[in-house]
């Protein structure tokens, strides 16, 4: 089966041409079987290769397409590589995937750009295995620019609306940033090893100068902060949440924004080599992690929240990478595409309840209307929110458990970010589901629970997220940690914790204990006090409303960069190009005009001047020939 | 030397000729008077080929000096032609009023 | 024997349309350059057989005085250009089916001659012949521009003409001056191979005089900043064609000239001063690529955004190494297909709603939904996004830009982002959102107009896929210039 | 030599047509002489030696040959072209042995062997032209050109005079060959006014191909004269005055070079500054022609700057004439053909001549491009020769110049072919040409045509 | 007298009136009288050929000059009855800038004009070049062609005056 890897991304890629092309002849119905089929197909494609890898004793196994790009010593063959990371992160995508494009067959349904959804899906999928699978850097950049442009394309769906497009323009040219480093720290990889396939390169990780090997981390790292919405590249996330909700959960949530974790994992002997750049990885990730959970605090848009605890989460694995923990991080990615996509689509699952509304201040007592939505989206609350058994309980200790052994301080700033999250998420939660409803008549008796096609992949996420923690027990209750050991072929230094066990055991008690204080205080503001967000932007405090704006960073953005940039190309068009370049080369076509004028002059018409004239030439001939010696 | 004059002195005083010729030409502004400077230069050139031939024995000089003079002449026929033809026109052999052509 | 057919066929058909009457030229222009295509495709094949197979090469006595021969050849490189200008001109003249010129035969024969004279430039192995038809290219294009331009186009296109010309002089001084050195057996010869011969046999001083005198040329051709002031307002007023001939074709016979004609010729003049260069080139692509973002003539802003691209290409090229090169020959073929889609575009555009202003346009993707995704497909070719043909290209010219300076290529880099931001702009502004006037309607597209942009964005895409057969040829050429600079 | 005597034969004949009234029998005469004159040369070049005519005063070699070839082929189409300008004119006979008998000077200028010959060659050339510029007798204009031309002409010719005079009293001969020997055996201790009477010489001829800073004659001589006279000047006069000048300071005074190269370079510099900055802002094309033909001295005297002692300045020199006399022939022809369809010299007549006539329109691009040199046309291998005699030289820094003007030129080249393709006519009625122009126009053209195509033929034809 | 020979003292004398009366010819307001003075002139250099020996070409240049070309002028200056003040005193700016060059010109060729001495001559022997036989020889042996080539010169002269002088014939 793994001779025919090219078949995963094939499938999608297939999907995408006929819906792209028939798509507008063919029923909404069709198209979308098809775009669900052909993802579902994939998918089991990675199981079997998932499988056969696991029995396989060769753990990475490389499968040639074609060759692609030669230039001289520069070879870049159409290559896959089959080894656990990529299969993992092949299941993840196809099956979340999968489950996405189910949900949507039943989101979308009244949408006229319904099969135009699932083209553009489809290729999303397609760049993402591409971006997994691939052997060498470049393959891995084309899936990167391919989500990419996908993401822009799928942001900017409901292409009517400006502000839409403009997200999805920030999203694209802000990822652009990010990718130009990447390039860059390709290019460099080139330059030092004479090769960008990953099996050629990180065995010859250790020849290199230390300080080489950092510029290249640093620089794959900035491609990453882009693509998974770090510091100071986030901005582009929260407005992405523009896309239709599917989009936010598969893209913006589960798959695409996990592309930097992968791509540093993937990396991890550059990183593994060059503390600087990992204690970089690390401090990027907590900054981002708190800066973006402490946002989410105040914000009312359902989606929004979320996104800012997208980008809180993925900072978190960030700080897992950081400290070393690439399996941990990993592990959490595959959880928080869980609970996360759980939790969009449950979001989305209310704002089709709620024909549309995003808003929470609109919404509340919506948990016996909505059953299904309700409890699956509890579990994903809880589940974010790390209380055990449930998923992210595991994977989020485990990263907190190698940070506090990394550094402390990283650890304190690690807990505060998931007390936080707790927070925020309940206070989604209590507004939403709870009290009595704050909405518009019409929307009241509209209300109603989403098709089956919707609430099951719900069920389904809900399942996963609850038991998906079995992934990566803690070892120190003497169970295997199955996620560590399945990495372990492809991480250059595997870190077990080396913590006591009661220092374990302490860790997770903290952890809980934190959680559940923050919960029951959520609980006291939003059911028993009935404490409501305001609904106007005055009423905040000075500092409050500084949050609320989301500390001005776009605002500043703006400033620093967008209209100077406008400025410039107006100033250089009018002043630099014209004014002045142009004016010099006109100026010497009219100095023509100008000598010729005034040399014509000499031309007066009266032979006295004339011979006067040649005299004078005679004159000045002699006296340079003979005299001026 | 010739005849115990240096030829230096020949040399001067045909360049004096010629350039008070020169100076003719270039001043004035009556036709007629042009012409004579004309004259008055080929003259001083003829002195000059005459002193020379003398001082190389060599009647060379001297026949071209004959050739110099048919060309004066014929110059000057041509000449006083243009000129009364000027003349007929615009009632005037004044160089100032000649200057239509210019610039 | 195939070469020169590719030169003499093109001129034979010229003839032909001069002499015709009424609008049977168009047909006899196409038939001609889809032959002319054919006969690329058969160069194409030969060389695949067999490189240095005869009917590739023509060598003849021109002036025998002067030792001058008509000499052509068709080796890696020339064959890519000779493709990129057959494949461009049935396309070229496609698009001026729907369109009514005054005097079609006479636009077409010139178009054609363009074409001869273009084929020459990039075949010719002589660097007498070289230059003519270097010159010869010139004035069917300051025609084209002249007759069927839009307003004001006298000045402009006559700015066009003497800036390049007074360029291509100097070139033709730097030639003469390598002339006057070359000698094989007691005399003077203008074979290429020993004009190289007598450029390395230069002091440095000289090869500086000489790389100037020859970059001159080919940097106004470009052009390069700061040479580039002719460019955007020529673009402009020429008719859609010789904007498109202009930036598709013509543009490439500097960078061309540059890969073959400069870098193995100087190679000591090109250490001492291609730093300058490249500063230059780069400077340019950072410098047009600001000025495109405000531009609010659509056509205006592709201009500018091909001073950037072709900057970046020249920056690649020299910093004269394998990849530089070669990704500066593959980018010109690319940027050669997406810049005469984008100026398609934009005659479509100024067809369908009469205007090109980007404020006044907008919402056209609701109106025409094929015409928005084909648009879109040429802007990700513009922009190099992977898989389309523009991506091996720039990632190969900035992988040579490294080699040569980090910062450079982190400068040169930056079109990545800017292209995107200009390039998504003005798509956006265009093509998405409300359309910003009502009065704006946007018909079905034309039969012929939706061929030329489906080949064209199946060549965008096709290429950027599977670039081998092409990328092939290139490396090829790429080594054997490479080996003639050592 | 016999070319010469069929010519000035022809001048008499001419004459006695008048006395006999059968002016109708001239033209065809004098194109049959002119033939024939140009078949005596023939065997001439194919004789084994060049034969020297009396004592020396005159040699007909190869290049004096060449040269007298290109003189009589050009007077040849200029004739056809003329004869409907002769016909307007009362006197014919006059105009017909005037223009013949300045062949005959121009033909001695290219064969002179004595500063004799040489003198009476200029002046033979000069005086008929003289009369010839003022032969629009009611003309104002005319007449100032004439008498402009005779002032200016005889000063320049008493400058050549005392020239000669010097020379012969260093060297006491008026034998170019006995100076150039006397030049070789007391090299280094050669008297200074010798040298004087070199660079005056210099200056003459620089006056007779009009070379600033005496040049002043020229745009007001040619604006003045009949449009033809000006062909006349600007083709043969020029193309003799270069044989001239050839000769003398190629052959007879190469040795003096190091005197007279440096002031040469500077009037060369000097030409081409003014010339082409002057002319670009001219309104009559007619002057333009003037100003730009200066330009082209400018060039062919960079040849004599070169200073290259082989058969490649040589080629170059006649090359470069061959392509401005066919260049400019055209150009004059259709300036003759405007103005008699109701035109001016004025750019602004040539405007839409495109479509007044497309024919007339396409050659006098044509002719234009040649001027500018611009590849394919023989103006282009002109400049290319130069340029390759240049640039083995120290005068590199003429060669910038001569391109940074050259693109001047260009410009105003390119005004007129603007004004007949791209500016509207105000009058759109048809040019009609007469036949024998057409001809000319047209025959002018392809050679200007082939030669640029296939510039080998020229060196087949004058092998040196 | 005073160490100069007679010759040189008539060589001085000639060339002081020549260039005196070549003056007059130049600053004379009225065309007659500078015909006049130029005749002087030409008198005073036919004394210098006299004194080189050169006899007959000093009675031709009397006979051609004086004789021939000053009459013409007179005539014309009659026919056109020039014979009065026909130049009103403009432009001394011009005289002015001519007299200037003329200076100049005079310096440097006197400046230029040196190196008489390096003169080697030739041939010495029989003075008498300057007489009708021998000239005679030269002119019809080695100058036979000049000579018969300036009847076209002279031809070609007369044509053009001819031409220019009838009236049109309307």
């Amino acid at each position: 089966m793994i001779k025919l890897a090219a078949l995963v991304p094939l499938f999608p890629l297939i999907g995408f041409l006929i819906n792209g092309f028939f798509g507008k002849k063919i029923s909404k119905g069709l198209s979308g079987t098809i775009a669900c089929i052909s993802i579902l197909a994939s998918f089991v494609v990675s199981l079997l290769i998932f499988m056969e890898l696991n029995h396989a004793d060769n753990k990475s196994q490389i499968v040639d397409v074609f060759s692609w790009i030669n230039s001289a010593t520069l070879q870049i063959p159409f290559q896959f590589l089959i080894d656990p990371l990529s299969t993992w992160f092949l299941l993840i995508i196809t099956g979340i995937g999968f489950l996405i494009h189910v949900y949507s067959t039943g989101y979308m349904q009244e949408d006229e750009g319904y099969s135009r959804f699932f083209t553009y899906l489809n290729l999303f999928v397609f760049f993402m295995i591409l971006l997994v699978i691939g052997n060498n850097y470049m393959i891995t950049f084309i899936g990167w620019e391919g989500v990419g442009l996908c993401s822009y394309l799928l942001i900017g769906f409901w292409y009517k609306n400006t502000a839409y497009n403009n997200a999805a323009k920030k999203a694209f040219i802000m990822n652009r940033i990010g990718d130009l480093g990447f390039l860059l720290g390709i290019i460099l990889i080139f330059v030092t090893f004479g090769s960008v396939t990953y099996t050629d390169i990180f065995v010859k990780a250790g020849t290199v100068s230390t300080s080489t090997i950092t510029t290249i981390a640093m620089l794959l790292f900035i491609g990453a902060m882009g693509k998974s919405a770090q510091l100071p590249l986030y901005t582009w996330l929260p407005d992405a949440m523009a896309g239709p909700t599917p989009v936010s959960a598969l893209i913006h949530a589960a798959t695409m924004v996990t592309a930097g974790i992968f791509m540093v994992v993937r990396s991890n002997v550059f990183y593994s080599i060059s503390d600087v750049a990992s204690e970089t990885v690390a401090i990027v990730g907590v900054t981002t992690a708190l800066f973006a959970a402490t946002i989410g605090l105040f914000q009312n848009d359902i989606k929004k929240i979320l996104a800012y605890s997208t980008v809180s989460q993925l900072g978190l694995m960030f700080l897992g990478l950081g400290v070393g923990a690439y399996s941990s991080a990993v592990f959490h990615v595959t959880t928080h595409a869980f609970f996360k996509a759980l939790l969009f689509l449950g979001a989305g699952s209310v704002i089709h309840a709620m024909g549309g509304e995003q808003d929470i201040r609109k919404m509340g007592g919506l948990k016996d209307k909505i059953k299904i939505t309700f409890i699956t989206m509890l579990i994903g609350t809880i589940a974010i929110s790390g209380l055990p058994p449930f998923s992210g309980f595991f994977s989020k200790d485990e990263i907190l458990a190698h940070t506090y052994e990394h550094s402390k301080v990283l650890w304190l700033l690690g807990m505060i970010t998931s007390m936080l999250t707790a927070f925020y998420m309940f206070r989604l939660l209590f507004l939403t589901f709870y009290g009595k409803f704050r909405g518009t008549q019409n929307q009241e008796h509209h209300l109603h629970e989403s098709p089956a096609s919707m609430t099951i992949p719900l069920v389904v996420l809900a399942a996963l997220a609850v038991v998906g923690g079995a992934l990566g027990l803690p070892e120190f209750w003497g169970m295997e940690n199955w996620m560590s050991h399945q990495l372990e072929p492809i991480i250059l230094r595997p870190n077990f914790s080396t913590l006591h066990h009661e220092t374990e055991w302490m860790l997770m008690g903290l952890a809980v204990a934190g959680a559940l204080a923050i919960i029951y205080f959520t609980y006291l503001l939003f059911m028993k006090n009935g404490f409501r967000p305001v609904d106007r932007e005055d009423q905040l405090k000075p500092w409050q409303k500084v949050i609320y704006n989301k500390y001005y960073v776009d605002e500043i953005y703006d400033a620093l960069f967008r209209k100077p940039i406008d400025f410039l190309s107006g100033a250089f068009h009018k002043f630099l190009d014209i004014q002045f370049i142009d004016a010099i080369v006109n100026g010497i076509g009219k100095s023509v005009t100008v000598i010729g004028n005034t040399v014509r002059l000499l031309q007066n018409g009266s032979i006295g001047f004339y011979l006067v004239g040649m005299v004078m030439g005679v004159v000045l001939i002699i006296l340079l020939t003979f005299l001026v010696k | 030397m010739i005849n115990g004059i240096s030829i230096n002195m020949y040399l001067m005083l045909s360049t004096i000729l010629f350039i008070i010729g020169a100076v003719g030409v270039m001043a004035r502004r009556n036709t007629i008077i042009i012409f004579m400077c004309i004259e008055l230069m080929l003259n001083a050139v003829n002195l000059l080929m005459v002193a020379f031939s003398t001082l190389h024995n060599d009647s060379n000089g001297q026949v071209f000096v004959f050739f110099i003079m048919a060309v004066a002449a014929a110059e000057v026929a041509v000449g006083l032609a243009i000129l009364s033809m000027i003349y007929r026109n615009i009632k005037s052999i004044d160089t100032d009023l000649l200057t239509k052509l210019k610039n | 024997m195939l070469a020169v057919l590719l030169i003499l066929f093109p001129l034979f058909c010229s003839f032909i349309l001069f002499i015709s009457k009424g609008n049977a030229g168009r047909t006899i222009a196409l038939a001609a350059t889809v032959i002319e295509f054919v006969l690329g495709l058969a160069a194409f094949y030969l060389f695949k057989q067999n490189p240095d197979s005869s009917l590739l090469s023509y060598n003849c006595v021109w002036v025998e005085s002067l030792n001058i021969h008509f000499a052509i050849e068709i080796n890696a490189l020339s064959l890519l250009m000779a493709l990129l200008t057959t494949f461009l001109l049935p396309l070229i003249i496609l698009t001026t089916f729907n369109k009514s010129e005054n005097h079609p035969s006479s636009f077409y024969a010139l178009i054609l001659m363009m074409q001869m004279a273009l084929i020459g430039v990039f075949t010719a192995n002589d660097g007498f012949l070289f230059y003519v038809f270097w010159e010869l290219a010139l004035i069917p294009i300051y025609f084209i521009c002249l007759l069927w331009g839009s307003n004001n186009r006298g000045v402009i296109t006559f700015k066009f003409f003497v800036y390049t010309l007074i360029g291509s002089l100097f070139m033709l001084i730097g030639l003469i001056y390598l002339y006057n050195h070359t000698n094989v057996e007691g005399h003077k010869s203008w074979a290429i191979l020993d004009l190289y011969s007598a450029g390395h046999a230069l002091t440095a001083t000289q090869q500086g005089a000489v790389f100037w005198l020859i970059f001159i040329a080919f940097a106004i051709k470009m052009p390069v900043f700061p040479f580039h002031t002719w460019q955007p307002d020529t673009y402009v007023v020429a008719p859609t064609q010789g904007t498109m001939l202009l930036s598709g074709i013509m543009l490439k016979m500097g960078t061309f000239g540059v890969i073959k004609w400069l870098l193995p010729v100087v190679p000591l003049g090109l250490q001492e001063w291609g730093g300058t260069a490249i500063t230059l080139s780069v400077v340019g692509i950072i410098y047009a690529s600001i000025i495109a973002i405000s531009q609010k003539d659509y056509k205006r802003l592709i201009a500018y955004s091909s001073i950037a691209h072709v900057g970046l290409i020249s920056a690649g090229i020299l910093s004269a190494n394998q990849q530089g090169i070669q990704g500066g020959l593959m980018q010109m073929l690319a940027h050669g297909v997406n810049v005469v889609g984008l100026f398609f575009i934009a005659d479509i555009l100024m067809r369908h709603t009469g205007t090109r202003e980007i404020d006044k346009l907008g919402g056209i993707r609701s109106m025409n939904g094929n015409f928005a995704v084909l648009f879109l497909i040429i802007v990700l070719g513009a922009v190099a996004l992977p898989l389309t043909n523009g991506f091996v290209g720039e990632f190969l010219l900035i992988n040579g830009v490294y080699q040569y300076s980090a910062t450079m290529a982190a400068f040169a880099g930056l079109t990545i982002i800017l292209g995107a931001v200009y390039m998504l702009r003005s798509y956006q502004n265009i093509m998405l959102g409300d359309k910003k006037d009502s009065s704006l309607a946007f018909g079905p597209l034309h039969t012929n107009d939706k061929i030329v942009l489906v080949i064209i964005c199946v060549a965008i895409v096709a290429f950027g896929v599977y670039p081998k057969p092409l990328n092939d040829i290139a490396e090829q050429g790429t080594r054997s210039i490479i080996a003639l600079m050592k | 030599m016999k070319g010469l005597l069929i010519i000035s034969a022809l001048g008499l004949l001419a004459m006695l047509a008048e006395i006999f009234k059968v002016k109708k029998i001239i033209l065809p005469l004098t194109l049959i002489g002119i033939i024939a004159a140009l078949i005596a040369n023939y065997f001439e070049w194919n004789a084994t030696m060049s034969i020297s005519y009396f004592d020396n005063m005159i040699v007909f070699d190869r290049p004096a040959l060449a040269f007298s070839a290109i003189i009589l082929c050009t007077a040849f189409f200029w004739f056809i072209m003329a004869n409907d300008y002769f016909h307007e004119d009362t006197n014919v006979a006059d105009h017909y042995s005037l223009v013949l008998f300045a062949l005959v000077g121009a033909l001695m200028l290219t064969a002179f062997k004595n500063m004799t010959t040489l003198f009476l060659g200029v002046e033979i050339l000069s005086i008929p032209l003289y009369v010839l510029a003022a032969s629009k007798k009611g003309d104002i204009k005319s007449n100032e050109a004439g008498f402009k031309y005779l002032i200016m002409g005889s000063f320049a010719s008493a400058v050549l005079l005392f020239g000669i005079a010097l020379i012969y009293g260093a060297t006491g001969s008026f034998d170019i060959q006995t100076i150039s020997n006397y030049m070789a055996n007391n090299e280094g201790n050669l008297p200074k006014f010798f040298h004087v009477g070199v660079i005056f010489m210099l200056i003459a001829f620089c006056f007779k191909v009009s070379a600033a800073p005496f040049h002043f004659w020229a745009p007001d001589v040619y604006e003045g004269s009949p449009t033809l006279i000006t062909a006349l000047m600007s083709t043969v006069v020029k193309t003799a005055a270069f044989a001239a000048i050839f000769k003398l300071f190629l052959l007879a005074f190469a040795l003096s070079s190091p005197v007279w190269s440096s002031i040469l370079a500077l009037i060369i510099a000097l030409s081409l500054i003014i010339s082409n900055f002057t002319a670009a802002t001219q309104s009559s094309v007619k002057r333009m022609l003037a100003y730009s033909s200066i330009s082209h001295a400018a060039f062919m005297l960079m040849v004599v700057l070169a200073n290259v002692r082989n058969n490649s300045s040589l080629d170059a020199l006649i090359y470069y004439s061959l392509a401005y006399c066919g260049g400019s022939i055209i150009a004059f022809a259709v300036l003759h053909v405007m103005s008699n369809n109701g035109g001016d010299d004025s750019f602004g007549s040539f405007n839409g001549l495109s479509k007044r006539n497309p024919m007339l329109a396409f050659f006098m691009a044509l002719a234009m491009l040649s001027l500018a040199g611009i590849p394919i046309t023989a103006g282009f291998f002109g400049k290319y020769f130069v340029f390759t005699n240049m640039i083995g030289t120290p005068y590199k820094w003429l060669l910038i110049l001569a391109v940074l003007t050259s693109g001047v030129g260009v410009y105003y080249y390119m005004k007129v072919i603007i004004a007949m393709y791209f500016k509207n006519a105000e009058i759109d009625s048809a040019v009609e040409i007469k036949m024998p122009i057409k001809f000319t126009i047209i025959v002018a053209g392809l050679v200007t045509l082939i030669v640029g195509i296939v510039p080998g033929i020229v060196a087949q034809l004058f092998k040196f | 007298m005073l160490g100069y020979t007679i010759t040189q003292w008539l060589f001085g004398i000639l060339s002081f009136m020549a260039i005196m009366f070549a003056l007059m010819v130049v600053f004379s307001r009225n065309p007659v009288n500078s015909v006049l003075y130029l005749v002087l002139t030409f008198f005073c250099i036919a004394g210098h050929y006299l004194i080189m020996n050169a006899q007959f070409l000093a009675v031709v240049h009397i006979a051609v000059y004086a004789g021939a070309i000053m009459v013409l002028f007179l005539f014309v200056i009659m026919l056109m009855n020039l014979n009065q003040e026909s130049e009103p005193q403009k432009s001394p700016m011009l005289k002015l800038i001519a007299g200037v060059a003329g200076g100049l010109l005079l310096f440097v060729l006197v400046g230029a004009l040196k190196g008489t001495e390096q003169i080697n001559l030739t041939q010495y022997g029989h003075s008498d070049i300057g007489l009708v036989s021998n000239l005679g020889k030269v002119l019809f042996k080695e100058f036979l062609f000049p000579f018969e080539i300036v009847s076209v010169l002279l031809l070609s002269a007369l044509v053009g005056a001819i031409m220019l002088g009838k009236k049109e014939i309307k």
